[in-house]
């Protein structure tokens, strides 16, 4: 059951590594604000994974943290945002 | 050891290598300002996999909360023409602050001071890494903090540490946290926590979020400060998530501040700080060492003084904020005005 | 390296990697904003290497002490960063420049 | 290997697909309104599927009230960082929206 763990992380990071590729492409800010939201929800399911595995139970606090936070970024990108911005490529 | 355990970490580390490399090469300041982000989240894994919650915690809270906010917050101004009264130098397309790297390439000479200082820094890395790796085991005070934990009125190792053993540095970072708030608050030109652009409605989905997720920040805040006793948790992450729900609120447009006396917030900010010194000087009557408490009522002392250690940071993380977003907006006239005469205590 | 390697090692030497990075990218990138970030990535590499040597004897748990001075090592690294920040929003709205460079 | 692991498993795999899909949504749609489509459902379904799954190991009442709770701050959070990315996508860019349109 651990292996298993184990490998759906290693599965999930490197769903993390392959989305970084949106965040050099761009084009606007925002789609590199979703990829950045894409990696904290990976990242929350492979802090659930590694909560299992690892047998802490301490890792889903910090899920929960992460849970709680994961709006924050994009309410700030949309409210603090100019009414007009360059979106150069 | 596991093949697959050694596997995720050593491409953990390889992610988080490149990571902090395409935030340090990124063509863009917001490509940077991602990457880093992402950086945080990563490095907050690597936090788990060092068997070390408490500092994936706060990694988790500073990376997800704190730091993307204030970096989106400044890659805002830097974006835009500077409003200062000042000899504007300003570039020929606004957007062109943006692109960052370009600017030393102009000199004659630059390629290769950069080509020396590359190589210097590989030749620093190859040397660290030669060091690190003949580290030895040993050495470390896993023995002496557990042999102590016993009547330092809490049962989990690090906020002991934290909050007993070395109390002078939690005490004093409280206090730099503040230090940092002043500072922001003399860089930004002497503006209130009230003042700035009124952002936009936020729209009725978001305010809907925004009024059911504030009291959640603040119950998991009581959470993790009442879980730090036994388990990973404690003052400075739940400081942070409550300074979270501060932003949160300014950001949706929502009047904080008015319901704030200028006495309270002054109140909130130093209260950290000044129930250190109370509890740290009441120490010293019985004949102790300063920040030395009694053995029986360490563990009431120590939720008393993370209780106000994390209200204050929660304020001093929202001051952060608010004081750095302030004065934009605002005309450069407004920094001319006198400064206003707080004797911030 | 031919003997088996532990994990914390390869946290350890990423550390040192992550370490010269976050020098090299102080010095050579021009805008405060980046140098901001350099600046924090090489307090991370230091925070990463205590961390790493923490776990070197884990018993029941990992060495605290480490772990408590990480912990305020962070929250005194974020203060310092967004103080900077203030700084270069500062200058950037008062003279419009955004690097150290003199030249122009 | 007992009922409860091969329930575990088929949840996380299945989880594991949506957010393998959310990540080709990505980085193969062509613009930001199907991009974000694709990113929900690694948000929504993704995550919540591997919480379903690991509700499965949990021993404790607890455990599993907060796997719910973490899944429906996602959802929420999720749902809603669509709608604002999405409006303020429409209001700079309201050309990419209505692109089916063109010949």
């Amino acid at each position: 059951m651990n292996s298993f763990y184990m490998a759906l992380t290693i599965f999930l990071v490197l769903n993390i590594a392959a989305s970084m590729v949106r965040v050099i492409r761009g084009p606007t800010p925002a789609d590199r604000l979703m990829t950045a939201q894409l990696f904290g929800t990976t990242g929350m399911a492979i802090l659930l994974l590694l909560a299992e595995a690892m047998e802490e139970p301490a890792l889903r606090n910090v899920t929960l943290v992460f849970a709680v936070l994961a709006v924050l970024l994009v309410i700030c990108f949309v409210q603090t945002a100019e009414s007009k911005e360059t979106t150069k490529p | 050891m596991n093949p697959l355990e050694h596997a995720l970490d050593t491409l953990l580390c390889l992610l988080l290598l490149v990571l902090a490399w395409k935030a340090l090469r990124a063509e863009h300041l917001y490509q940077s300002a991602i990457f880093f982000i992402a950086f945080g989240l990563g490095m907050a894994l690597a936090w788990v996999r060092l068997a070390a919650p408490d500092v994936a915690l706060a990694e988790a809270a500073i990376g997800a909360g704190l730091l993307g906010v204030l970096l989106l917050d400044s890659l805002r101004v830097f974006s835009r023409p500077p409003n200062g009264s000042g000899k504007a130098r300003q570039n020929t397309d606004p957007g062109d602050a943006e692109t960052a790297t370009a600017t030393t390439s102009r000199h004659p000479g630059a390629r290769a001071t950069r080509l020396l200082a590359t190589a210097a820094a590989a030749g620093l890395a190859a040397v660290l890494v030669t060091a690190i790796v003949r580290i030895g085991d040993g050495g470390g005070l896993t023995e002496e903090a557990a042999g102590q934990l016993e009547g330092s009125g809490v049962e989990h190792p690090v906020t002991a540490v934290l909050l007993n053993f070395r109390g002078y540095d939690t005490w004093l970072e409280v206090g730099v946290l503040f230090l940092a708030m002043l500072g922001i608050y003399c860089a930004g030109g002497w503006v209130g926590l009230t003042g700035g652009r009124e952002p936009d409605s936020p729209g009725p989905l978001l305010s809907w979020l925004i009024r059911g997720l504030t009291p959640l920040l603040i119950l998991t805040a009581a959470y993790l400060l009442w879980l730090g006793k036994e388990a990973p948790g404690g003052a400075f992450q739940a400081g942070v998530l409550i300074g979270a729900a501060g932003i949160l609120l300014r950001l949706a447009g929502y009047p904080l501040t008015a319901h704030l006396s200028p006495g309270m917030v002054k109140l909130g900010l130093t209260l950290g700080f000044g129930t250190f010194l109370v509890f740290g000087i009441a120490a010293l009557i019985p004949g102790g060492a300063f920040l030395e408490y009694p053995e029986y009522w360490a563990g009431e002392i120590i939720l008393l003084v993370e209780t106000a250690a994390a209200i204050s940071i929660g304020f001093t993380v929202f001051a952060f904020f608010a004081y750095l977003s302030s004065r934009d907006g605002s005309p450069s006239e407004e920094h001319n005005s006198k400064p206003s005469t707080t004797n911030s205590d | 390296m031919t003997a088996p390697v532990e994990s914390y090692q390869i946290y350890a030497v990423t550390a040192g990697i992550l370490f010269s990075m976050g020098l090299a990218g102080l010095f050579l990138c021009g805008h405060f904003f980046k140098k901001i970030i350099a600046t924090k990535i090489l307090g991370t590499a230091v925070f990463l290497l205590f961390i790493s040597l923490a776990k070197r004897d884990f018993v029941e748990f990992a060495d605290p002490v480490p772990h408590a001075m990480v912990i305020t090592g962070i929250v005194v690294a974020v203060s310092a960063g967004a103080f900077a920040l203030a700084l270069a929003r500062r200058i950037w709205n008062e003279t419009g420049r955004s690097t150290f460079e003199d030249s122009q | 290997m007992n009922a409860a692991d091969a329930l575990t498993v088929i949840f996380c795999l299945a989880g594991a697909v949506f957010f393998l899909a959310g990540t080709v949504g990505l980085l193969r749609f062509p613009d930001i309104f199907s991009r974000l489509h694709a990113l929900t459902k690694a948000d929504n379904l993704g995550l919540g599927l591997i919480v379903i799954g690991l509700i499965f190991q949990s021993d404790s009442l607890a455990a599993i009230l907060k796997l719910l709770l973490i899944w429906i701050l996602a959802l929420a959070a999720g749902s809603n960082a669509c709608y604002a990315i999405g409006r303020f996508a429409l209001a700079r860019s309201p050309q990419d929206a209505v692109r089916e349109d063109d010949p």
